[in-house]
C-alpha cells in the first residue's frame, strides 16, 4: 500500500483526534510518510469532529482527503455526509449503535461500537479504539506491533491498558469478519456474537484489582423496560 | 454553527409512566449531565441506558422546579396540579 | 532533550514552532489564549519552566507584545503567538518595535476573518496586515511556513534574522499548517545555525544605540550591562533620545527603511519550480503551495504540461526583483489565496499588462483544492 | 413539537440549533435561564432588552434568547454597551462575561464601567478557566489548579471581582452560584432592577475543560463542591475565620444608592444649555 486516505468522524469528545494520532504513529513506525489534519467546530461536546489521516511512501502534496480508502462513521450525519467520498472498494465502518441507517457501498460494516464499549469497559469511550482495531484487521495496514506500540507512545498511562485492549478486540473482530468473507471459516457469522470471555475476564480481574469493583454511579441504571426498546431492534 | 434545524425537537419518546407525573423530560435536547438526578430532593429522575435522563417515581414529585432550572439544556418541564406551565407568581402575557 | 534532533517524529505545526523556538534558546514567552494558535502557549507552558526559562499568560494581546518588547530589552530572545483578532490589538506595539530595533518572533496562526471569523479554519487574510497593519512607515520581515518542518526551521530562521536586523521577525502560519500533523525527520543541531549577534565592546561613552553603520544595524545592548540607554517610541537620534531635527528624523528613517531595502538578496527565499520553461505559473505561498504543486503534478501527468510554481516563503520584503525577472515574459499567473486578493496585487505591481494575471479566491474556510487550480488553469490554457 | 414547553421557552430563538453549544454539565445554560426568568419577572419588553456579550463560551449565550443580542469582540462587550446605554437610555443593557473575557482581556473596561455608575447589569461566569480555547488558566484560577497552560499547577494570585467592581464604584454587587439557582434567580432580578453599574459574579462548573484537569469530570461533582465549597452571607457571619477557610460567600454584597452616570450626563447638558441660552 503507497498512499492512502482515511477519514475518522463523529462528534466532539469521541476520541477521533486521539485515534488519528494513533494511526499516524503506527504508519510512521513502519517509514510511511504522514499528514494528519482535524476540522471541528466551537463545541468540546457533540457538534461534528473529524480526522483526517493520508500515509503515502511518497511526499504528501494536499493533506485533505478527497477519496476515501477508509470511513470510520460514529454517527449517522457523519455516514451520511461523508459516504460519497469514499472509493468504489474503500471500506466504511459505522458505529450502529448510533447509524440507524448506513451508507451504501460493497465493504460496509456496521458494528455497535459504543454500546461494545458500554459493556465491556463500562465506559463509551474505548469505541475509538475498538473500531481501530477492526479497521487495523481489515485494511491489514502496518503490523499489530506497529500499532500496539503506537498506542502506548500516545495514550496516557493511566488508560494504555484498556486501549489495548480495546484495540485487541476490535482486531480480534476485524479478523472474524475477514475469515468469513474470504470463507475460510464455516462457522455461520452472527453480528451479535457475545464479546469474547478471555477479554472481559481480563478486564474484570483488572478493575478488580485495581479496587474499582462494583458499578460506577453510571452503572446503577433502570433497566429498560421493553416499551421504551428503540423502534429498529439492534444490528440487521 | 450552522443554522440547523429549528429550536422544535422532532420526536418525543413514548412516556407511559410519565402520565399522571408533572415532570416531562425531552430526550432530544437532554446531554445526560445527571444534575437532576443527583440533586432532585425525591429522587424522582434516573439516568437511562441511553444516557438520558427518565422519571422514575413521578408519584413522588413535590413540584420543587429545581430540576427544571438546574437543567443547562432546558430539557425538564414542570406542570402545575392542572398540567399547565405556568410561573410562580402568575402569567405575564 | 525538549527538542528530538536528529529523530524523526510525527509532529503539529503548532508544536514544531514550540520546538523551533526552543532550540533557538527562546528565553521568555508572552502570550494570551487564541485559537487556532494556543497549542504553541501550551507546549511553551511546560517546555520553558523544565530550562529555567520564563513563561507568562499576560491579561490580553496588547500587554503580550508589550512584556516580549521589555523582555528583548532586558536580555530575553522573546517570542509570541496568536492569531487574526490578537494580532490586530498587537498592532501598535509592533509598530513600537519596529521604530525602536527591538528583535523579537510575532507567529501569527491565521484563521478566517475578519473579526471573530472562523475561529477553527484557515485563511490568509492577514499577509497586507502583516505589512501594513502598523501605522507609519516602517521596516517589515515576515515569513510563511507551507509544512510542519518549515514551521520548525523557520521559526529558528526568524529569530536569526530579528537578531541580525534588529527588527520584529512575523511567522504566518495558518490552521491548517498549524493545527496539521506530520512526520519530520528533525535535522542535526549542528545543521542550524543558532548564532548570537555580537553584543557593543565599545567604552560606554562611544555607545550609540543607534550607530550608523553601512548595513544600518548596530550591536545592540541590554538593559542592565553598563550602558544604561534611552528607549522611546518618539523620532529619536542615534542616541535614542527624542528629536525633531530633520537631518536626524531623516537619517531614523533611512535607516528603518535601508537596514531591509539594502539587503534583499540576503532575505529573499523562493521555491521555484519550472518557471523558465513555463507560460503559465501559479504564484502561491503558505499551505496554497502544497495545493498548487499538486495541480502542478496532475497537470503533468493528466495534460502534459509544465505549469510552473513560483513560491515566496520571505513574503515581506515581497521578491520584487526576482518576481518581475522570472514572470514579466509569462503569457499567465494564476495567484490562488484564500483571501480576497492580497498578494496578487504585488504580482500585478510588477508584472507588465502583457501577462495575464489570474486571481482565485477562498474564504470559506476550506483549502483551495488541486482540482480547483487545475480546472482553473485549463480555462486560460 | 414538546408537549409541555419550558415557559423559558418564548424567550429563546427557535430557529437556533438546540441542544445547545455548551457542554453537558456546564452551567451556562443553568444562568441563561435564569437572567430569562428575571426579565420575565421583572416585566421588561424583549424589545428593550440588549443582551452584550464578549469571546467565549458564555459569549454564546445572546445567540439563543429573542432580545437585541450583541456578540462583541474579545473583552469589550463593556466599552460596545456603553455606546448602546448613550445611544438609548431607554434600552436595558445585560452583558454576559466568562471570568477572562471580564477581568483579564476585558478588566480595563469592567472597571472604568464600574468607575462610570453606568446603568447596565454585567454577569461574570466564573469557571476557573478559557473553556472555549480549550482550558487555559484565568484569574480566577485557583491556586494550584491544573489547566492547559498551568501544567505544574497555577501559581498566580487570583483577585476577587467583586471586591474589584465594588472599590471601582459599581453601585450593586452580588455572587452566586448555578446550583442555588433560586437565590441566583434574586440576585439577577435585584442586580437587573437596580439604577446604575451592577455585578453578579456567577459560579458555574466547566467539567470538559477544567472539571477533567482537575478530578471533577463529572458534573455531578462539581455541582456538589459549588454546593459544599460556598455559603450565604448569614452563614458566614456565623462561622469562625477558621471555618470560612477555603469557603467562598455567596450574597449581596453591595447595594447603594448612587447618582447614575446618564443623570450626570443629563445635568451636564442643563448646564450646557445655560451657557448655550445667554
Amino acid at each position: 500500500m503507497d498512499y492512502a486516505e482515511i477519514r475518522l468522524s463523529g462528534s466532539g469528545g469521541q476520541g477521533m483526534g486521539l485515534a488519528g494520532r494513533i494511526f499516524s504513529e503506527s504508519a510512521i513506525t513502519e517509514g510511511y510518510n504522514v499528514c494528519q489534519t482535524q476540522s471541528y467546530g466551537p463545541e468540546a461536546r457533540g457538534g461534528a469532529s473529524r480526522t483526517d489521516i493520508i500515509f503515502s511512501c511518497h511526499q504528501i502534496l494536499f493533506p485533505n482527503c478527497r477519496n476515501l480508502d477508509v470511513l470510520l462513521a460514529m454517527n449517522q450525519e457523519s455516514s451520511d455526509k461523508f459516504s460519497d467520498s469514499v472509493r468504489e472498494d474503500g471500506l466504511i465502518l459505522v458505529d450502529s449503535t448510533y447509524v440507524d441507517q448506513p451508507p451504501e457501498g460493497n465493504r460496509v460494516y456496521e458494528y455497535k461500537l459504543t454500546q461494545t464499549s458500554m459493556e465491556t469497559f463500562k465506559i463509551p469511550l474505548a469505541a475509538n479504539l475498538i473500531a481501530l482495531g477492526i479497521i487495523a484487521a481489515l485494511t491489514r495496514y502496518f503490523s499489530l506491533e506497529s500499532w500496539t506500540d503506537a498506542i502506548r507512545r500516545t495514550v496516557p498511562e493511566r488508560f494504555r491498558d484498556l486501549n489495548l485492549d480495546a484495540f485487541e478486540l476490535g482486531h480480534r473482530e476485524g479478523r472474524e469478519i475477514l475469515h468469513v468473507e474470504e470463507g475460510r471459516v464455516p462457522v455461520a457469522y452472527d453480528r451479535k456474537r457475545p464479546v469474547p470471555e478471555c477479554i472481559k475476564e481480563r478486564f474484570e480481574d483488572r478493575r478488580r484489582a485495581s479496587g474499582k469493583g462494583g458499578g460506577s454511579r453510571k452503572s446503577n441504571k433502570r433497566k429498560k423496560d421493553s416499551s421504551k426498546k428503540k423502534k429498529k431492534s439492534g444490528g440487521k | 454553527m450552522a443554522e440547523k434545524a429549528t429550536a422544535k425537537p422532532a420526536k418525543e419518546s413514548p412516556k407511559e409512566s410519565e402520565q399522571v407525573s408533572s415532570v416531562h423530560i425531552f430526550p432530544e435536547w437532554c446531554k445526560g449531565c445527571g444534575i437532576c438526578v443527583a440533586f432532585c430532593p425525591k429522587q424522582v429522575l434516573e439516568m437511562g441506558d441511553d444516557q438520558k435522563a427518565h422519571v422514575a417515581h413521578p408519584e413522588k414529585c413535590i413540584r420543587c422546579y429545581l430540576c427544571a432550572r438546574r437543567c443547562p439544556d432546558f430539557a425538564i418541564t414542570v406542570a402545575d396540579e392542572e398540567g399547565n406551565i405556568v410561573r410562580e407568581e402568575g402569567d405575564h402575557q | 532533550m525538549i527538542v528530538p534532533w536528529g529523530e524523526t517524529r510525527l509532529v503539529q505545526g503548532n508544536e514544531a514552532v514550540a520546538l523551533g523556538a526552543v532550540a533557538s534558546e527562546l528565553d521568555l514567552f508572552a502570550g494570551y489564549p487564541i485559537t487556532p494558535s494556543s497549542e504553541v502557549a501550551e507546549l511553551l507552558s511546560r517546555f520553558l519552566p523544565q530550562q529555567g526559562k520564563k513563561w507568562i499568560q499576560m491579561e490580553d494581546e496588547i500587554a503580550s507584545i508589550s512584556a516580549i518588547i521589555g523582555g528583548s530589552l532586558a536580555g530575553a530572545r522573546s517570542m509570541t503567538a496568536t492569531s487574526g483578532p490578537g494580532f490586530s490589538l498587537m498592532q501598535e506595539g509592533l509598530g513600537y518595535a519596529c521604530m525602536t530595533e527591538v528583535p523579537l518572533v510575532l507567529v501569527n496562526v491565521m484563521r478566517g476573518g475578519p473579526s471573530t471569523g472562523l475561529p477553527t479554519q484557515v485563511a490568509q487574510g492577514d499577509v497586507m496586515q502583516a505589512r501594513w497593519g502598523t501605522h507609519g512607515d516602517h521596516p517589515v520581515i515576515a515569513l510563511i511556513p507551507a509544512d510542519v518542518k518549515e514551521c520548525f526551521e523557520l521559526t529558528i530562521k526568524a529569530f536569526n534574522l530579528a537578531e541580525e536586523y534588529r527588527t520584529p521577525v512575523i511567522l504566518l502560519s495558518d490552521e491548517v499548517i498549524g493545527h496539521m500533523r506530520e512526520r519530520v525527520d528533525f535535522p542535526e543541531k549542528e545543521e542550524m545555525d543558532l548564532t548570537r549577534q555580537p553584543r557593543p565592546d565599545v567604552p560606554v561613552e562611544w555607545y550609540e544605540h543607534y550607530h550608523p553603520t553601512a548595513t544600518n544595524v548596530s550591536p545592540m545592548a541590554r538593559f542592565g550591562r553598563g550602558y544604561r540607554f534611552h528607549v522611546t517610541g518618539l523620532t529619536h537620534d542615534v542616541h535614542g533620545f527624542p528629536t525633531r531635527k530633520v537631518d536626524e528624523v531623516n537619517a531614523k528613517m533611512e535607516r528603518l527603511k535601508h537596514k531591509i531595502t539594502r539587503r534583499l538578496e540576503d532575505l529573499e527565499d523562493n521555491r521555484i519550480h519550472g518557471v523558465e520553461e513555463s507560460d503559465v505559473v501559479i504564484f502561491a505561498y503558505g499551505s496554497v503551495y502544497r495545493s498548487a504543486m499538486a495541480a502542478r503534478q496532475m497537470l503533468a501527468e493528466e495534460d502534459g504540461e509544465n505549469v510552473g510554481v513560483f513560491r515566496p516563503v520571505t513574503i515581506w520584503p515581497f521578491p520584487d526583483k526576482t518576481v518581475k525577472e522570472l514572470l514579466d515574459t509569462k503569457d499567465v499567473v494564476l495567484v490562488p489565496e484564500l483571501n480576497q486578493g492580497q498578494i496578487i496585487h504585488e504580482v500585478e505591481r510588477l508584472t507588465v499588462d502583457s501577462v495575464r494575471v489570474v486571481p482565485l479566491h477562498r474564504v470559506d474556510g476550506y483549502e483551495i483544492t488541486p482540482e480547483e487550480i487545475v480546472d482553473r488553469i485549463r480555462e486560460v490554457m | 413539537m414538546p408537549a409541555h414547553l419550558p415557559y423559558e421557552y418564548k424567550y429563546l430563538r427557535h430557529k437556533k440549533k438546540f441542544p445547545h453549544v455548551w457542554c453537558p454539565g456546564c452551567g451556562i445554560g443553568i444562568l441563561m435561564g435564569s437572567i430569562i426568568r428575571a426579565v420575565d419577572a421583572l416585566g421588561w419588553k424583549k424589545d428593550d432588552v440588549v443582551m452584550s456579550s464578549g469571546i467565549g463560551c458564555t459569549s454564546r449565550m445572546p445567540v439563543y434568547v429573542d432580545f437585541n443580542t450583541l456578540h462583541t469582540t474579545h473583552g469589550r462587550a463593556l466599552a460596545f454597551s456603553t455606546g448602546v446605554k448613550l445611544a438609548n437610555p431607554e434600552l436595558q443593557i445585560v452583558a454576559v462575561m466568562g471570568d477572562g473575557d471580564a477581568l483579564a482581556i476585558g478588566g480595563n473596561h469592567l472597571i472604568h464601567t464600574a468607575r462610570r455608575n453606568l446603568d447596565m447589569t454585567a454577569i461574570v461566569v466564573n469557571n476557573s478557566n478559557y473553556g472555549m480555547t480549550g482550558g487555559q488558566f484565568s484569574p480566577t484560577t485557583p491556586e494550584g489548579a491544573k489547566t492547559s497552560t498551568t501544567p505544574y499547577g497555577m501559581i498566580e494570585p487570583t483577585f476577587d471581582a467583586c471586591d474589584l467592581a465594588r472599590s471601582a464604584g459599581a453601585s450593586f454587587v452580588a455572587r452566586g452560584t448555578v446550583y442555588h439557582v433560586m437565590e441566583l434567580d434574586k440576585f439577577l432580578q435585584k442586580a437587573m432592577r437596580k439604577k446604575g453599574f451592577s455585578l453578579v459574579e456567577v459560579l458555574s462548573p466547566c467539567p470538559t475543560s477544567f472539571g477533567r484537569r482537575n478530578k471533577q469530570a463529572d458534573p455531578v461533582k462539581m455541582m456538589e463542591s459549588l454546593r459544599d465549597g460556598t455559603v450565604n452571607t448569614a452563614q458566614a457571619k456565623k462561622m469562625k475565620p477558621e471555618e470560612l477557610e477555603g469557603k467562598i460567600v455567596r450574597g449581596i454584597f453591595h447595594d447603594i444608592e448612587k447618582k447614575e452616570y446618564l443623570e450626570r450626563y443629563e445635568e451636564l447638558c442643563a448646564r450646557a444649555s445655560e451657557t448655550a441660552v445667554k
